[in-house]
């Protein structure tokens, strides 16, 4: 690992091994220390990415074709179209992609991992507000791992990540299956319940000297919003996933039309949580976005406060409109004023797109792989956003509802959105982890495939959603053939893109050179100490003198004036704030 | 490299053999939402268009003009803008509310039904749709798509036609894609949806759009657009008038009652067993016990399917509780008559049939 | 029960916490104010007949006055710092909100065509009688009142 | 979070005296800066730990709304029949008393009254007790005998209308949910008079019994809406 600096024997890096292999292990699985714990966090959550990705791999695999691929699972005769896996077999890829990919990766990858790391440092404080919290909360979200895991080595489960009712709970067979990632799901929920309380607080209570509410970093209020999310809508989850277990156990009937109970009472008990979730996933993907801008373009973010109140808006109102889930099977009253109430949510993501363009106005972009994801975003994100006015007004959703244009949708807002912000900014903040810098070339082309291999697999489905391509179909009509084609040789690309970047991090932490604290220029706190942090994170505590994105006038710590030139100090007062822009 | 472009392409868009002709999609113009909801979807995707090419234009340009160059700083420039900043959280907010309005009033127009609609009663269960018109006819034409017998449904032409749905055992969706219409498919609940097919002689394609289990994927079915008196005289056609004999209601009911979905007529084996020869059979249970396939054990299975399950097979036929004894002793004798043991039966039960008639006329010819 | 009468109390009280510190009387008298509550919300619901809704009405908001009495001086909220109530307020909005637009949706489904909120009558009862009567707990063509094993329904 | 001692590799270990009562040795952990900021964070913390729970039983409310609205008669007469209105009305009694001993019992504590800390605690774990025993002796186990189980396996003969089953189910599953969370309670407040038996409550430094308090308070919380709602107007 890093040298460690020489002055007194506390100001060793994080990652320094504490004695041999057992001691090192004991240490990273009882420490309270929210860096290693953000790591660990990052490390279980990437291989949940990957595991998700194989599904969805084999996912298009078998949509290659519209009745059957290779082998007829069923009767085990070699088919030469034959399908790949039985139809169950299918629902239950589909179903364990998306599962694993929405619990144990997109909701917990930004907030915990990322989240977890940068709060208390971008802070100016030396830990979380609840250091035992925090572990305990990441033994939660293993054993609600496990519990998923359990029900996947037994075989998996075939309901559709949204467990809809009563499909989820007839089937007596795979009883144990269901219940196994019920259980996993409710833990998983605690464990979000938990690190949203304890952000909420350490943001309350535990911010440096001179560090006002509008002195702090774009990321931290995303990740303020996202936790007031997690803490207001996760509970709800936990009850939903509650009831389907007792459901199941002891045939409760609340869910179950044949006993009484309405399923479209649990399709809004499952969406009230829902809708905010993905409002989970995106907020820290935008808030990692106001720091890539912020510092690859050297640009005070356009706009400071309205991106922040536009956080807190998004998670606002994002509890008003999950019935857009649901407009197929909702009355019309209820329709109408869901879909009214969308409109509204598409305005605070809006404002914060024109912001991020804005401040690129006058800026100096430099296009490394960070900055290089962050247009990305740009440009995937929009698609994502104005594809929603689509499935907003309702006409046009009663058309489109559970078609491939809904998946190309979601794809593009959370792959698109989340999954490229997080790429971007495990790239910026790579160095201040891990204290190694990664080879720039070789992670550029691993986001060129990306980008392009993203582009390519969900912009054919929106072509053919549109064209009333069914969802979750294991055999289709022939005339969507060339669509899935070209979207499962898209896959392909997007796979290869991700195993590029998988090198290049393994090779930077094997064979990287050693990172300087501040490789960007940035302004924001965790820039200013050692690269990987200390134990406790600052030699001193923090004082924080300027704004977070103050380029013009303050020169970068530990980085050479030479290379960050500041602009001329203002002598007119030409630049007053409300001229308009020139 | 041209032969690898060719086999890319050959592989893109070798041609799709089409079971309906003129395919599925927005280029389909089958019912008369499809104007209104047409307008609505292009000027949405016109809209966004612009507003997209506009960012992206715009920021490709500021990268390019404002690039990083060493030693050169980034110029001073205001840090936020309040008129510019309420301009563009106004003006689309505007814009979606007035979209908001035009879509409501065109989904009030899709979901009103006129009073004198055509009604057809809809059962979805799980893997078959099942339509019941009003004279009791039932499709019994089937057609082959996506490797699946789906029955072929008649509508007339400019004429409202109401459907009244509802599920025998979870959610499933009617979805017409070239109609434009959706609606789920709800059990222990009715739900209704109506829609007016523009253009007679056209045919569409039927999906099933909520997830509903392992044949979700198959659970199709052709819509076919006739005129009116051609529709009226369909109906009158498929009527299940008392003449038939059972094994050919039987064989029509194999195909309405979404039997085709699991079952074979042979002894190629779906979700369920194929059904050729298993009459008289000897049949293994999960739980090892096993049993001959004579009537009441093929009675028992429609109706109360969950008690024993096949060995190697799963657990999920539906069950038919309920259905008419007629259909019923169809359905076995159509059973009956797809294994050896089965036919012989049939036709020694036929043989004391026409002996029993000789005997009537017989009697008759001695009395007068 | 305004903060007048809450006694700054006790001899030793650190002042470096100068944590509030409520008289035992006070708490008593929420107690007691607390327990007449209940007594008046099971008298108005037994013998008072305000009508279906109203009677719904009127428990709600014993229960709420009940439950704003606890939460503001049992838990300590009047004199805590203010977002602990704000984050109290922001979870009764969110569970409002929830309950208020569901009930909206499923209340509303009869308004445009009455068919779409007509729902089948499960037969559970029916199959739970035809069990009884099958495990011979229930003789079949009487009336219910005969069973054995259940007090006649009051 | 009551007891406080120090991290292996703390930079620095603050100095204690032995002589010092066991409540005024407690010292903040390092990241805080003071006692003060370390109480309202945890208060703070445990504030919205109380909104997810209230959200939690936000969901039984919901079903129960819901229900209600489609039913509304046959709830009422299932709660008649079903329930008996006095059982709830003793428990609620019970659980109000045990709040008031709980707020006394944090009083005791800001005001060194070491005894009568410990006095209160065990009269609330008492009325937790009772209220647990009332529940499951005289309300579940009279009613799994008579059939009257939710849901499917309802077997009770002498039900009048199809949604009998549906009422039961919303009052098992609630008071279940709600009995459990009476369960926590009194194993969180038996660990309070352990601590508290170690003299480690006093003015200075009471916080996990006040957090443990606001638990128990707001389980009477819930118990004061289910009462009404299920035993009286049904």
């Amino acid at each position: 690992m890093s040298a460690s600096t020489h002055d007194d024997h506390h100001d060793v890096s994080y990652l320094h091994p504490k004695g041999g292999f057992f001691a090192t292990v004991w240490d990273w699985m009882t420490t309270i220390d929210h860096k290693k714990i953000g790591v660990m966090y990052l490390f279980a959550t990437l291989f949940a990415f990957f595991l998700g990705g194989v599904f969805a791999l084999l996912v298009r695999m078998e949509l290659f074709s519209p009745t059957k691929t290779i082998i007829d699972a069923v009767t085990e005769e070699t088919v030469v179209t034959g399908q790949i896996f039985s139809p169950d077999t299918y629902n239950r890829l589909f179903t364990l992609h998306g599962a694993i990919m929405v619990f144990l990766f997109i909701i917990p990858a930004i907030p915990a991992a990322m989240g977890n790391f940068f709060l208390p440092l971008m802070l100016g404080a030396k830990d979380v507000a609840f250091p035992r919290l925090n572990l305990m909360s990441w033994y939660i979200y293993v054993t609600g791992a496990a519990f998923s895991l359990i029900s996947i080595l037994l075989g998996g489960v075939d309901t559709g990540w949204t467990f809809y009712t009563p499909y989820s709970i007839q089937g007596d067979e795979e009883h144990w299956r269901v219940v196994f990632m019920t259980t996993g799901v409710f833990i998983l929920g605690f464990s979000s319940i938990l690190t949203g309380m304890n952000f909420i607080v350490t943001v309350h209570k535990l911010r440096a000297p001179g560090m006002g509410w509008f002195d702090m970093p774009l990321f931290i209020w995303a990740i303020y919003a996202t936790s007031i999310i997690q803490v207001l809508a996760t509970p709800v989850l936990g009850v939903t996933v509650l009831l389907l277990t007792v459901e199941r156990l002891f045939k409760v009937g609340i869910f179950d039309p044949a006993l009484g109970g309405d399923p479209v009472l649990y399709q809004h008990f499952f969406w009230f949580y829902s809708h905010p979730a993905v409002y989970i996933m995106i907020l820290p993907g935008m808030g990692i976005m106001s720091e890539l801008i912020g510092v690859h373009a050297r640009k005070k973010i356009f706009g400071y406060r309205a991106v922040a109140f536009s956080s807190l808006g998004i998670a606002a109102i994002s509890f008003i409109v999950w019935g857009h889930h649901m407009f197929t099977a909702q009355g019309e009253l209820a329709s109408a004023i869901f879909s009214f109430l969308t409109f509204l949510v598409a305005i605070p993501s809006a404002i914060k797109v024109f912001n991020w363009v804005a401040t690129l106005y006058k800026g100096s972009i430099a296009l490394n792989t960070p900055m290089c994801y962050a247009l990305g975003f740009l440009f995937t994100f929009s698609i994502g956003g104005l594809t929603g006015i689509f499935l907003g007004s309702l006409p046009t959703d009663l058309h489109l509802h559970d078609t491939y244009f809904i998946v190309a949708h979601f794809h593009y807002v959370m792959m698109g959105g989340t999954a490229i912000a997080f790429m971007g900014g495990l790239h910026h903040w790579w160095p201040k982890m891990f204290g190694k810098m990664y080879s720039e070339r070789w992670a550029l082309v691993g986001f060129a495939l990306v980008f392009i291999g993203f582009n390519v697999t969900f912009f054919s489905q929106f072509l053919m959603g549109a064209d009333g391509m069914p969802r979750r179909y294991a055999t289709y009509v022939d005339e969507f053939m060339p669509f899935h084609r070209a979207s499962t040789i898209g896959s392909w690309i997007l796979a290869l893109g991700f195993f590029v970047h998988l090198f290049v991090f393994v090779h930077s932490l094997i064979a990287g050179r050693k990172a300087p604290p501040n490789p960007w220029g940035g302004l924001t706190l965790e820039w200013t100490t050692d690269s990987p942090p200390i134990e406790h994170n600052f030699h001193h505590e923090p004082l924080v003198q300027h704004g977070p994105y103050d380029f013009d006038d303050v020169v970068p710590p530990h980085c050479d004036p030479a290379d960050y030139p500041l602009p001329e100090p203002i002598e007119s007062d030409s630049l007053k704030p409300g001229r308009t822009m020139h | 490299m041209i032969s690898l472009l060719n086999n890319l392409c050959g592989l893109l868009a070798s041609a799709p053999h089409v079971p309906v002709e003129g395919g599925v999609g927005l280029h389909r113009k089958g019912s008369t939402f499809v104007t209104q909801h047409d307008m609505l979807f292009w000027f949405i995707f016109w809209l966004s268009v612009f507003f997209f090419v506009l960012l992206m234009g715009l920021s490709a340009y500021f990268i390019f003009k404002y690039r990083r160059r060493p030693g050169v700083p980034a110029q001073r420039s205001a840090s936020h803008n309040t008129p510019l900043e309420l301009t563009w959280s106004v003006v689309p907010l505007v814009i979606l509310l007035g979209l908001f309005f035009w879509a409501f009033h065109v989904y009030m127009d899709m979901h009103m039904a006129p009073g004198d609609a055509e009604e057809i009663n809809v059962t979805a269960q799980k893997w078959a749709w099942s339509w019941v018109y009003d004279n009791g006819a039932e499709a019994q034409e089937t057609r082959r798509i996506a490797d699946q017998d789906v029955p072929v449904f008649a509508v007339p032409a400019d004429k409202p036609v109401r459907l009244i749905m509802h599920s025998t055992d979870v959610i499933h969706s009617l979805y017409v894609p070239d109609f434009r219409v959706k609606l789920d498919v709800f059990p222990m609940r009715y739900t209704t949806m109506w829609f007016e097919a523009s253009k007679a002689g056209e045919e569409h394609y039927l999906f099933c759009a909520e997830y509903c289990g392992s044949g979700h994927s198959q659970m199709g079915a052709v819509i076919k657009v006739l005129e009116m008196n051609d529709y009226l005289q369909w109906k009158q056609d498929n009527t299940l008038d008392d003449a038939l004999s059972p094994v050919e209601l039987g064989g029509i009911l194999y195909r309405t009652r979404g039997c085709n979905a699991c079952h074979a007529t042979d002894d190629r084996s779906g979700e369920g067993p194929g059904w050729a020869g298993i009459y008289g059979s000897e049949r293994r249970f999960t739980d090892g016990s096993t049993t001959t396939a004579d009537e009441n054990y093929l009675r028992s299975q429609i109706l109360d399917p969950s008690g024993r399950t096949l060995e190697g097979y799963r657990n999920v036929m539906p069950s038919y509780q309920g259905m008419p004894e007629r259909e019923l002793n169809a359905l076995i004798a159509f059973i009956k008559s797809l294994s050896a043991k089965g036919r012989e039966e049939l036709d020694a039960v036929e043989e004391e049939i026409e002996a029993a008639l000789e005997e009537a006329e017989e009697d008759e010819n001695s009395q007068d | 029960m305004s903060a007048h009468d809450t006694q700054h109390g006790g001899a030793d009280d650190h002042g470096s916490h100068g944590h509030h510190v409520v008289s035992w009387q006070f708490l008593f008298g929420i107690l007691v104010l607390l327990l007449i509550l209940t007594g008046l919300t099971v008298y108005t619901a037994l013998e008072v007949y305000l009508g279906d809704t109203g009677n719904l009405l009127l428990a709600l908001f014993i229960a709420s006055f009940k439950a704003a009495l606890v939460v503001g001086f049992f838990m300590h909220l009047h004199w805590d710092n203010k977002f602990n109530a704000v984050a109290l307020l922001f979870c009764l909005l969110a569970g409002v909100t929830f309950i208020g637009f569901t009930a909206i949706d499923i209340g509303s489904r009869h308004m445009v065509d009455p068919k779409r909120a007509e729902m089948m009558t499960p037969e559970v009862v029916k199959q739970a009688r035809e069990r009884a009567i099958a495990e011979g707990r229930l003789e079949p063509d009487n009336d219910d009142s005969a069973n054995q094993n259940e007090s006649p329904p009051e | 979070m009551s007891s406080n001692t120090p991290q292996s590799g703390e930079g620095f270990a603050p100095a204690v005296d032995p002589s010092l009562p066991p409540w005024q040795r407690h010292k903040h952990q390092p990241h805080w800066r003071n006692n003060d900021d370390e109480y309202q964070g945890a208060k703070l913390g445990m504030w919205l730990f109380l909104t997810t729970e209230l959200l939690l039983f936000s969901g039984m409310f919901c079903a129960y709304t819901i229900f209600r609205m489609l039913h509304s008669e046959d709830f009422e007469r299932a709660s008649h029949k079903y329930l008996d209105w006095e059982i709830g009305a003793i428990n609620t009694v019970v659980l109000l008393i045990s709040s008031f001993t709980v707020a006394l019992a944090i009083r005791n504590a800001q005001m060194n009254q070491q005894r009568a800390l410990k006095i209160n605690l065990f009269i609330t774990i008492l009325c937790g007790l009772f209220f647990l025993f009332a529940k499951i002796f005289y309300e579940y186990i009279p009613k799994i005998q008579e059939g009257k189980v939710p849901g499917a396996n309802f077997s009770y003969a002498g039900a009048e209308s199809a949604y009998d089953p549906l009422f039961m189910s919303i009052y098992w599953v609630s008071t279940a949910i709600h009995g459990s969370h009476v369960v926590i309670g009194v194993g969180l407040l038996a660990w309070c008079l352990w601590v508290a038996s170690k003299r480690r409550y006093g003015p200075t430094h009471y916080t996990s019994l006040e957090n443990v308090g606001l638990f128990w308070h707001l389980v009477d919380l819930i118990w004061i809406f289910l009462f009404p709602l299920l035993y009286l107007v049904g």
